[in-house]
């Protein structure tokens, strides 16, 4: 059923009686040409890319709890193209571009709002390095701007600019930066794809690889019993080292864990989405009122999707150092999840060493603004067997050659990305 | 300001304190209470229904509970920068001059605008925005979202700074208890008893749990006399602490639990000198929740009516406060301890309209009780309520069997039983399980070290709450090792619950499940139907949930309904994951003292107030302040200051103040190989009394860090790293002595903070330096040739070092003075210095000279680069293993094609190359195939009159001579360059040998 | 030649306010203490040489040096733990310079002049614990950090070495901290403002409490 | 979380910094590219007990090898580093 203001109000004279699941409720087939682990965003993206784009129908989306359970639900809610190295900028811009037309692709409102995303910066160094980049999203023929700190206090008058420790200088400004509903991504994603045919499987977890005398993967055994598959396609994000074990295969993968805080709803606040530079923090507010905002990962190895107090505390005084106006308002919820933080901080999209098996990994904690260009480049790799011209650089083997891509110069050392 | 009679304040009773009475406002109209009201008693006493607006259609609500899980009246409590938004007024204290105000609405709480929501109600279900607002896609965020943004939220932020101060606080202790009912108090006797150190945690201002309502009889006595006496024995102890007006709100790993005092939240400001609100960490080896139970509503059409109200909650307010929130009253329950509503406002003189009980069977006791009162009991279930913002007329009951009767009341009060508090037991992502002779979720496991007693393990019974609380205090000192007596349990009856389920009452019009967000029973239903089935889509398809009272009220009602549609049993439907913090917690509070100036904490050099002084500027740099510049009077700007002192120092002689350089003491017979190891060239061959600048790599063969190491000694080495790693080499240096390569007997101290350390340079050098140290000292070329380093006496006697090594290309020596002498020696130099014209000069300048001699730095070294790019890749030994050796010889990090370091500088001489900028080919268009690099870092040069820069350029330095283009979209600046030799200055080394 | 003399300045000499301050009408709750101009030199074993160390350390002070998070009183120093295998000695007038102390044990152990790397505050009073608990993640229960216990730990993000003296005869305890010279005047200020609300005493002092 | 430093005694995660994996051991200087990228890179990212390094930074400035179970965040053995303090390694 076609979503639309007139179909809702339909809708209302029947009590809303009338109205068909979102997508699906699939039971797995005995064999699917692709069969994609993992029904977060990027797994359902990847799916409605192959039925849309490439014309592969006969897909199942494996997901072992409810779809959107892991990091697609569980995000600020950011996106932006504001990236400065080869390779990360073509492909989130890529990404961006398909959160512009994501509502009218999908027909689900996934409440894309480019309300801007500005990156703070508090030191010249800090205004250098941002110049770089906001140089290479131009060159790139993305949209970026430098804002001095005349510019920042005009759209922002709230923060301290007055006595901060490390006063605002100014920000690298990105105007097609902003937020989308992260769960809706999911739902409209299931939505669309369901309609194309693909089957969404819940409640369905991967117990191991199916492999052939050639040592090809043919299929999974799940918790709803064998799958066959021409290709498996995994997209399980903070479990990649987990069920790429069960293939014999080592990443160069961490699994970390990132809080995440939203406080109590209350009406509009900030207007779009904010970075300090001198501290782990970063907020937007909600449709619905809240502040959605985080800060640095905890920095240990976990799979507990939860975190402890020193992050949240370190969170919150950033948020006080850059507008204290905050104080009052009441963090309503925290929750963690799960990171696959990767050795040089961007993703790997790419086929693995065993035959029939492809890697969709190494977010980091920037795996939501890329959900809509990871389904198209991840779907484009199952397709063809070859990358996206987009995605050329994200190759699994870019750390044994020495061409990794480190945007913030930390090396091989995942919590520090 | 005293306001009108308190027409529903009962004569006598209560917990209020009459001879403290107190003036209030809320929507601007004065009122009067009692010390010991909460804002909601207050309102309630005063007469006061409807208090706010509801989330989505506007609807009139008012008071629905007692505690913090109310979902309804929510206020704007306080003023101007203190007003805080969705505060709940039934569990603000009252105050003197407290002002308040109603939420959501335009143009005032009675007559609200936005009430026309629900006129859109049919349309407004579950979700209905992902169905709509997408064409046209430009109208999302210029109409849509900006419209439904004002609409949402609730209370209004400040906007402005919170004037308050907030810090934080660590405690320790054997045993923390959460909530003083009986099972808390109990926990709390046994466990203080047996010798343990207790903190027992209270988020009410008054200890005592629901007896301060309900009252009961413990050890023979009134329960509110076992209080009295019980908080008496427990102050006796030594190392019981009992914190009132403090929530706990999380428990997360290693026994660490979070806390929330609200300190003077009860004052209209805090005193002075003291905070607003108090974070707690405390740190428990055993931990009891105690924290009781939630009495749940019964989702029936018309059930957020003001007036309906929880059956616990008109007890409160009638007992506790004295207050009646109506005076006839009907009371729908499914359960026994609903009964109790009946005592309690018979008792206060009210009337009892009705009893509407669920259950098959009332007991004889209750049937006479009614018949002596003249109430009816009727069973069934509330099907409807007359009524609106003006509260509860009549409501409508649908009898066992098909009939309806209609009852006159003027307030509802309504149990469906009680669940318990399970967050925190369950916030290690534990799931409750169901117990069903209460028809709730009990927890099932908890985080390790903690435990639930009383209500919050299921126990509802006044007595199986005191056996529980005691015998897990008993069992908590025990586990600590606390091995005294804990003597006997306090005991009280246990009284029987018994409850029949009843969730949904089905029926025409709205019935809530969550009041605050407006989810109804049909919300839950479309849910359902559209595929939302497990109950975290349920969750975020509804927003169930997820308001300011986090579902206390409305969640299991929300998963009993959903598990009803779906065919599936309650425990089968499942919980949501249990999220931190129970109970919201001020941000302002998390942050502490950490905010504005204190941040971060300031690191000062040693010559930072004689720097002030002068008048420098400062410059953070990390926690560093560092002067940046000297400004003179006269001076127009900063370039015109650093073009100064550049000038002085490479003309005469100047100072500049770098104690920020990490120092390390490398200690030990193997110094010179761990060195070896740490560093790509060699050390163990310095010489003693010689300095060798030194480049790191990480393991990943990337540049780490540079600077200068000298030897002082045979097995003493005294190693310099940038100011920024300083922290993170130390680090990394302990980590190859104590894990990569253990058996060097090497050792490492930090003496950053020890030595004061000054770079003097320029061609006077030697002459100021000669005023300052002792005559004795040869300070000649041959005496301390470039390069050298050793210790040496000043005049005045004191032991520093020299250092002949040099940063700005000039005759320079690096001088250290113990640290305390630091702003001496910047007096002294001054002092010494002003025939020779002596110059201070900061950061910037530094940075000048630097690029014009073609030293790499932080831009630079950007965790990226290798030894190579930077033009140091003679420096990497093949003699010898080092950190990162094998790593930095991959194909793509020794590609001919990488960016490497390279000078750059304007064709015209007027142009001002900026940091940032981008190269591209002469005559091509920008683009990613055409971006070959970027300028790193940028300096007016004095020596040259012209702006000049180092930068990052695809084989650059194979293309030293070729004019390209720098482009900066950003600044709109585009220039013809050359690229260069990064040397610009004195290039064959000259200045700083001679 | 110019005139000039060492003034030697302690890192609190700007930030520190003697007298009373924060809450009035009160007696002070807390009191700071700076002891000024001290000699600390920090000493550390070398490899397999820990045996060797104790025994030059006791000879030197009479007392075996702390080989667990301990500050032990001398006659004239305290030999205060601060990691495995190496402590700090700490004394005023010259008594436990570099200079001598090398000759005395740089056979088993390498030394490192911290004397000028350090602030040293004494912090005293009814409200020490409480205030000190604002600051600190250690328990400071008299059973936890009995008279003589030190711990190498952080405030303030900030390395620092606490240790338990010797009460005052009032029975107060006696909390000492080392600070880092350069963040000292940021984190005294952290501290006035922990114990404002007590209200505070603010002294130096040429001697140890 | 709190972790026992075997010097200090239990003490609050802030005073740590976190290294990662203590089972990847640094080859030898002899050891091809394969071997010290395998070293660099390649994790197992366990699901359960880890032995991981820590460093008490702000603390004794020892570093530790932690047993810790990441699922849980439980931690079940604190060790010292193999050369902390004046430890004799080796012969």
């Amino acid at each position: 059923m076609k979503y639309s203001i007139f179909s809702l109000a339909r809708a209302a004279f029947s009590g809303h009686k009338t109205w068909q699941r979102t997508w699906r409720d699939a039971s797995p087939k005995d064999h699917y040409d692709v069969v994609i682990i993992g029904g977060g965003g990027h797994g359902l993206a990847t799916a409605w890319f192959l039925a849309s784009e490439y014309g592969v129908r006969n897909v199942a989306v494996l997901e072992k709890g409810w779809i959107g359970s892991g990091n697609a639900g569980r995000n600020t809610t950011i996106i932006r193209s504001n990236y400065g190295l080869p390779g990360n900028t073509g492909f989130y811009e890529l990404s961006m571009k398909l959160w512009e037309r994501m509502e009218q692709d999908l027909n689900y409102n996934t409440m894309v709002s480019q309300r801007g995303v500005i990156n703070l910066y508090h030191s010249d160094a800090q205004r250098d390095a941002y110049a770089r980049r906001g140089n290479t999203m131009r060159i790139n023929g993305i949209d970026a701007e430098l804002l001095d700190l005349a510019a920042v206090r005009k759209m922002m008058p709230f923060l301290n600019f007055d006595n901060a420790r490390f006063p605002v200088q100014g920000g690298l400004l990105q105007r097609r930066g902003g937020t989308a509903r992260h769960d809706a991504v999911v739902w409209g994603y299931a939505h669309a794809a369901s309609a194309l045919g693909v089957d969404i499987i819940q409640n369905c977890e991967v117990s191991a690889f199916v492999r052939d005398a050639n040592g090809k993967v043919t299929g999974v055994e799940t918790t709803r019993g064998r799958i066959g598959a021409g290709k498996v396609g995994m997209a399980v994000a903070g479990s990649s080292s987990r069920v790429a074990a069960m293939a014999g295969l080592r990443l160069p993968i961490e699994s970390h864990v990132l809080q995440a805080f939203v406080s109590e709803a209350i009406k509009p606040l900030i207007p779009n989405v904010m970075t300090f530079g001198a501290g782990h923090f970063y907020v937007s507010q909600s449709d619905k009122g809240g502040l959605v905002f985080g800060g640095d990962i905890d920095g240990y190895n976990s799979y507990a999707q939860r975190g402890n107090l020193p992050v949240m505390e370190d969170v919150c005084e950033g948020g006080m150092a850059l507008m204290p106006m905050i104080g009052r308002v009441r963090l309503l919820r925290q929750w963690g999840g799960i990171m696959d933080m990767s050795m040089d901080g961007s993703p790997i999209i790419d086929r693995t060493p065993v035959d029939g098996l492809y890697l969709n990994a190494g977010w980091c904690y920037g795996g939501f603004k890329a959900t809509p260009g990871s389904g198209l480049v991840f779907a484009h790799l199952l397709a063809r067997d070859e990358p996206h011209e987009e995605a050329a650089r994200f190759r699994l083997d870019r750390f044994r050659r020495g061409a990794m891509i480190d945007e913030k110069g930390q090396g091989a050392q995942p919590n520090l990305h | 300001m005293v306001g009108r009679a308190q027409t529903h304040r009962l004569e006598k009773g209560g917990l209020i304190d009459r001879s403290a009475p107190l003036g209030f406002r809320f929507d601007g109209k004065t009122f009067a209470g009692f010390q010991g009201d909460t804002l909601a008693s207050a309102l309630i006493a005063n007469g006061v229904k409807l208090v706010g607006r509801s989330f989505k259609y506007h609807r009139p609500r008012g008071i629905l509970t007692a505690g913090s899980e109310e979902p309804n009246a929510l206020v704007e409590l306080r003023n101007g920068a203190r007003r805080e938004p969705n505060t709940k007024a039934t569990t603000a204290e009252l105050y003197d001059g407290l002002e308040a105000a109603s939420q959501n609405r335009w143009p005032s709480l009675r007559h609200d605008m936005m009430a026309v929501n629900q006129l859109f109600a049919p349309i407004f279900v579950a979700g209905f925005y992902y169905k709509t607002f997408m064409w046209p896609a430009k109208f999302w965020e210029a109409i849509y979202e900006p419209a439904i943004r004002r609409a949402a939220g609730l209370g209004r932020a400040s906007g402005v700074a919170d004037p308050d101060h907030y810090d934080k606080a660590w405690a320790h202790c054997d045993v923390l208890i959460a909530g003083s009912g009986p099972a808390g108090l109990a926990a709390a006797l046994a466990a203080g008893r047996s010798g343990a150190r207790v903190i027992l945690c209270e988020e009410d201002f008054v200890v005592g749990g629901r007896p301060l309502a309900d009252g009961g009889t413990i050890d023979g006595m009134p329960a509110a006399e076992w209080i009295s006496r019980t908080l008496s024995e427990l102050a006796a102890l030594p190392d019981v602490r009992i914190m009132t007006r403090t929530t706990l709100f999380g428990v997360y790993d290693g026994g660490t639990h979070g806390a929330i005092e609200r300190v003077n939240d009860h004052l209209p400001s805090p005193p002075e000198h003291q905070v607003r609100q108090r974070l707690w960490r405390i740190v428990a080896k055993r931990s009891i929740v105690a924290a009781g139970a939630i009495e749940r509503p019964i989702v029936f059409a018309g059930n957020d009516t003001p007036g309906v109200m929880m059956a616990s909650a008109v007890r409160s307010y009638v007992e506790r406060y004295a207050a009646t929130p109506a005076r006839r009253i009907a009371l729908f329950t499914n359960n026994e301890d609903g009964w109790r509503t009946v005592e309690t406002a018979l008792g206060a003189g009210l009337q009892i309209a009705a009893v509407v009980d669920a259950r098959p069977d009332v007991s004889p006791a209750h049937r006479a009780l009614a018949a002596k009162a003249g109430f009816p009991i009727m069973n069934g279930s509330v099907g409807g309520v007359d009524g609106g913002k003006h509260g509860v007329r009549k409501i409508t009951v649908s009898l066992t069997g098909g009939a309806r009767a209609e009852v006159e009341a003027d307030g509802l009060a309504v149990s469906g039983g009680w669940n318990p508090a399970v967050g925190l037991t369950s916030y290690h992502r534990g799931r409750p399980k169901w117990q069903n002779d209460i028809a709730a979720f009990v927890p099932d496991s908890a985080p390790p070290g903690m435990v639930a007693a009383g209500a919050a393990n299921g126990a509802f019974s006044l007595g199986a709450c005191l056996r529980q609380g005691f015998a897990a205090g008993a069992a908590a000192a025990q586990d600590t090792g606390r091995s005294g007596k804990a003597g006997t349990a306090p005991a009280a009856d246990d009284e029987a619950f018994s409850l029949t389920p009843l969730w949904h009452v089905a029926g025409k019009g709205k019935a809530f499940v969550d009041y605050q967000h407006d989810v109804t029973a049909s919300d839950i239903e479309l849910a359902q139907r559209e595929g939302f089935e497990s109950v975290e889509h349920l969750k975020r398809y509804t927003t169930l949930g997820m308001a300011t009272d986090q579902g206390k009220t409305s969640n299991v009602a929300g998963l009993a309904i959903m598990a009803a549609v779906s065919g599936k049993s309650i425990p089968e439907t499942g919980t949501t994951i249990y999220r931190p913090p129970y109970v919201p917690v001020a941000i302002g509070a998390f942050a502490g003292h950490h905010r504005d100036e204190n941040f971060h904490a300031t690191r000062l050099t040693p010559s930072h107030h004689w720097a002030s002084e002068q008048g420098a500027v400062f410059v953070d740099t990390g926690l560093w302040k560092r002067a940046q510049w000297y400004p003179r009077p006269g001076e127009k700007d900063w370039l015109e200051s650093v073009t100064r002192e550049v000038k002085a120092v490479r003309g005469g002689v100047g100072f500049c103040d770098v104690s920020t350089l990490g120092k390390i003491d490398v200690h030990g017979p193997d110094a010179g190989a761990f060195l070896d190891r740490v560093y790509i060239n060699t050390f163990s061959n310095l010489a003693v009394g010689k300095a060798r600048y030194g480049l790191m790599l990480r393991e990943d063969g990337i540049v780490y860090d540079d600077g200068t190491t000298s030897r002082l000694a045979e097995d003493h080495y005294f190693l310099t790293t940038t100011t920024a790693k300083a922290g993170l080499v130390m680090q990394h240096l302990e980590f190859c002595r104590q894990v990569l390569f253990p058996e060097l007997d090497v050792q490492l101290t930090s003496v950053s903070d020890q030595w004061a350390q000054f770079s003097i340079a320029g061609p006077k050098t030697r002459d100021l330096l000669r005023e300052i140290v002792d005559p004795a000292e040869d300070l000649s070329n041959e005496g301390f040739p470039f390069m050298g380093a050793r210790e040496v006496t000043l005049r005045g006697g004191i032991k520093g070092r020299l250092f002949r090594i040099s940063f700005s290309g000039e005759m320079a020596f690096e001088i250290s003075v113990p640290a305390r002498y630091g702003d001496a020696l910047a007096r002294n130099l001054m002092l010494a210095g002003k025939p020779l014209g002596v110059t201070p000069y900061g950061t910037e300048a530094l940075g000048v000279m630097r690029i014009e001699k073609g030293h790499v730095a932080g831009p630079e070294l950007n965790g990226t680069t290798t030894a190579a790019d930077l033009g140091l890749g003679k420096m990497m030994s093949t003699k010898k293993d080092y950190i990162g050796r094998v790593m930095a010889g991959r194909e793509a990090l020794v590609a001919p094609d990488r960016q490497v370091v390279v000078g750059i500088k304007p064709v015209d001489k007027t142009s001002r190359l900026r940091s940032g900028a981008h190269i591209i080919p002469k005559g091509r268009t920008p683009g990613p195939d055409t971006d070959q690099g970027y300028v790193t870092s940028v300096c007016f040069s004095p020596v040259l009159d012209q702006w000049i820069g180092l930068g990052l350029v695809e084989r650059g330095r194979e293309r030293i001579g070729e004019i390209v283009h720098t482009h900066d979209p950003l600044r709109g600046e585009d220039y013809d360059v050359e690229l260069c030799s990064p040397v610009f200055y004195d290039p064959d080394g000259g200045r700083q040998r001679g | 030649m110019a005139e000039f003399s060492w003034v030697s300045r302690s890192p609190l000499e700007q930030g520190l306010v003697t007298g009373v301050h924060g809450a009035r009408g009160i007696k002070a709750g807390v009191l700071l203490t700076e002891i000024r101009n001290f000699d600390l030199i920090q000493v550390m074993a070398r490899r397999g040489k820990g045996v060797q160390m104790a025994s030059a350390a006791e000879a030197r002070f009479g007392v075996a040096a702390p080989d667990v998070p301990k500050a032990i009183q001398t006659a004239d120093a305290s030999l205060i733990w601060s990691g495995p295998d190496q402590y700090f000695v700490l004394s005023k007038g010259s008594k436990h310079t570099m200079d001598t102390l090398t000759r005395a044990l740089s056979q088993s152990a390498s030394l490192s002049d911290q004397s000028h790397a350090r602030a040293l505050i004494g912090v005293s009073g009814t409200k020490a614990r409480a205030m000190l608990a604002k600051l600190s993640s250690i328990d400071l229960h008299p059973q936890a950090l009995p008279i003589g216990t030190a711990a190498a730990t952080s405030i303030d993000h900030t390395s620092v070495n606490l240790w338990r003296g010797n009460d005052r005869p009032d029975g107060q305890a006696v909390f000492n901290l080392l600070v880092f010279a350069t963040f000292a005047e940021s984190l005294w200020h952290t501290m006035l403002d922990a114990a404002a609300e007590y209200g505070v005493d603010i002294r130096h002092s040429e001697e140890f409490a | 979380m709190r972790i026992v430093c075997p010097f200090c005694g239990e003490r609050e995660l802030g005073e740590f910094t976190y290294l990662g994996d203590a089972k990847p051991v640094r080859p030898a200087a002899s050891a091809s590219e394969d071997e010290v990228f395998d070293y660099v890179y390649l994790r197992d990212n366990v699901a359960g007990q880890m032995s991981e390094y820590w460093y008490h930074g702000g603390g004794c400035r020892a570093w530790l090898k932690v047993t810790r179970n990441t699922l849980t965040h439980e931690i079940s053995a604190v060790e010292p580093a193999a050369g902390v303090g004046a430890r004799k390694v080796g012969a």
